[in-house]
């Protein structure tokens, strides 16, 4: 154990390298509540570095219109969304409208737990949130103390692209404000996690009570520009 | 008091919250009754997309765009506030954690169901928190006018539009009236702005009782 | 809204008057990992002030033999213990053995997990630790993605009795290095939760981005004595 | 090199271990591990009790009272470590973010079930976190003696202890040699200490192939 402290750091990587990792067909979740917390600096190597088309994204939005994810659902890369909103897009709702991507719509604290779910290995919960409603359709529900539930499968993807504030060279990762939102979850429940920092400190830089993603969950590290 | 029936009812929503309570408040008129609370009123904001604990906006000059609510709006957060992720703030609102949603609806019925993120014929493509708060705040306040846009009544016998979820209100404020839902039944428990029966009959197609324990203020 | 920063500060509550809150035949769910975490105080303090019994706790261990939750024991106030390590107390295996208290075993992960779901509002989940296992038995289970999995249901508590090292006198908590353990999943799970502080600070003295408990779930606050 | 059969175990085993890796360590010949360690060896150990970034014992007068492992030892945090709850650390096991875990058995039978928590017959009242780590690590390596204090063969062919969990086990060290599962099927891997396919044969009553690609160094 290197008691040195000199623990392996990861390799910081370009954006354009990092996305790479996107192939056509994959599952890739973003992070962000909005823009607020999104990884645009991945984003946009996405949009212009990489050919990756035939995309499911997991996002609680799909941008908006030429902005963020907004700028791959106008390259007609995106096949398929999961989320709570697609309504803060308006041409996201129209490209479902005109069947040009597949739309699975979630209430947001199912999105976050489903998320939470896939990267905690739980093969699926029982949630009252839906139950009798349109979005409960298709669906396993039971009764639970009285009370109907539906049952959620968790969600998981190929690759994660989130935003830190902060990040240690280790990959430990600091959110700030509300910018943390879906990021530490979508960190946590994919087969590559991608972290864009603000800014990259030196391993032992972040307090260990505060470490909001520890670095086991991250992959890559790229600084945003 | 103002005119403009959605004041008239965010201020009469805002007598509903009471000290060290934690709110969550929907879009539209609960956004206003932050105004209509005393400064000493001490109601925590839990907003959905990570914060409890949520001030008032932000001087021009002092925007932060880390730092906005579930409605996209910035804002600030108060001494004491905490951050936290979507999964946990969830967790907080369908764990019975948040005291009281105040939200708009489209239609609520006489026994509680509520409408308030699709319209038939439309797209059903964002629903976001509504759900989770309708489920889960131990207490769901609407706050809406008596009747759409269009005239209908949006208290009614049966939601005709796709429902966020069923027996979920407990308690209706409109400009014309309080309704409280006790024991199942819908209860009229206040005239409103010199409403009278006959007025909030007219304007709904739900069943009630009539409960006048109090007259508006 | 307190928009001047005077929030309503939880009453500060001797421990005596805080394990009245404890009646017998309720669910008590105890913080800490064997000692460390644990509310000693509150502990204490229901050993010594209360008179509740046929208790059922839920605690990672039932304490040590005389020590935390073992002194509860020796007074015959527990009446099923729900843990994953009884082991460390042999006198609360002798009780088991006895036929005096009832034990419900789980597996480590799934306790935490169960705590979290009960806090969560989750009404079951899913998971593959157990299946296959004598802790399975009795449990229903199905298959998930080919893999057996086990379906828990969560775990609540009337009263929640739980030690962070920081609190402010709003009741949000910080808990230091491996003491955290079991306590924040706990604080959210009770229909009372009691916090016993080493230190209790001024509203604002915490850092809102590394508040561990947010103060919804404290509904009081005791200072360690 | 130690004459102890659990000192030779666990130097072998510390060579399994590749730079970056998560480690969970368990109670008895894994917690041996890190001294077999180079100093450059870069792994990152796991606590499930909530820490990543486990450093050596403490100092007498450096001990803390919050800062223990699993085993509930006195230890220290590295640079760069986290903290965390039980629940996110349960999340980390089985969520498969561990590349390994590290851990003694009873039993461990060809098909890889293993038995490591309760013997027959006696008392099943702790479990810990044994079944989490085994279901969740990407990859478990179970380090033990070959025989019991009893002289009993601990690599079987069926387990008649209470399993952890069926099919689990990919690695077996004991002071014999090395068995890997590889595709469902156990294989004698590597011989130590000059032990031969006769003396793993004698102590163990599982069927397993020989392929002995490398001799013990």
């Amino acid at each position: 154990m290197g008691t040195d402290g000199t623990m392996t750091a990861l390799a910081l990587t370009s954006a354009e390298e990092a996305v790479a990792h996107v192939n056509s067909g994959d599952t890739v979740m973003v992070g962000g509540f909005g823009l607020v917390g999104a990884p645009l600096g991945l984003i946009d190597a996405l949009v212009e570095h990489s050919d990756a088309t035939d995309l499911t994204i997991v996002s609680n939005n799909i941008g908006e219109p030429g902005r963020g994810l907004g700028k791959l659902l106008r390259q007609g890369r995106i096949r398929r969304g999961i989320s709570s909103y697609f309504t803060s897009n308006p041409e996201a709702v129209a490209a479902v409208n005109a069947g040009e991507i597949e739309a699975t719509l979630l209430p947001q604290g199912t999105f976050a737990e489903a998320i939470r779910a896939g990267g905690a290995g739980i093969g699926g919960f029982l949630t009252p949130v839906g139950a009798g409603t349109l979005l409960a359709e298709g669906k396993e529900q039971r009764m639970v103390g009285g009370v109907p539930h539906v049952l959620e499968p968790p969600l998981r993807a190929d690759v994660a692209l989130v935003y830190a504030a902060r990040a240690d060279r280790l990959g430990n990762l600091w959110y700030r404000h509300t910018a943390r939102n879906f990021n530490p979850l979508m960190a946590t429940a994919a087969r590559v996690t991608i972290a864009e920092a603000g800014e990259i400190l030196d391993v032992g830089e972040l307090d260990p009570e505060s470490i909001h993603t520890p670095h086991l969950y991250v992959d890559m590290l790229v600084e945003r520009s | 008091m103002t005119d403009d029936p959605r004041h008239r009812i965010a201020a009469r929503a805002a007598r509903e919250l009471r000290p060290g309570e934690v709110v969550n408040l929907g879009i539209g008129i609960p956004n206003l009754i932050p105004r209509y609370l005393d400064a000493d009123a001490e109601i925590f904001v839990h907003t959905e997309n990570g914060l409890l604990g949520v001030g008032p906006p932000p001087d021009e000059d002092a925007l932060d765009e880390d730092l906005i609510d579930a409605a996209k709006r910035p804002v600030t957060a108060l001494p004491g506030a905490a951050y936290f992720d979507s999964a946990q703030s969830f967790a907080m609102i369908r764990g019975g954690h948040v005291d009281t949603a105040v939200l708009g609806a489209l239609q609520v019925s006489e026994r509680g169901d509520i409408a308030n993120w699709a319209v038939p014929g439309k797209d059903v493509l964002g629903v976001g928190g509504a759900m989770d708060l309708v489920v889960g705040a131990r207490r769901v306040i609407v706050t809406m006018t008596a009747r759409s846009s269009d005239g209908e009544p949006k208290v009614v016998d049966r939601c005709t539009y796709p429902l966020t979820a069923p027996a979920a209100v407990d308690t209706i404020v409109t400009e014309l009236c309080v309704f409280r839902r006790v024991e199942g039944r819908l209860c009229l428990t206040e005239l409103l702005d010199g409403a009278s029966v006959t007025d909030v009959e007219a304007a709904t197609t739900a069943r009630f009782d009539v409960v006048l324990a109090t007259q508006s203020a």
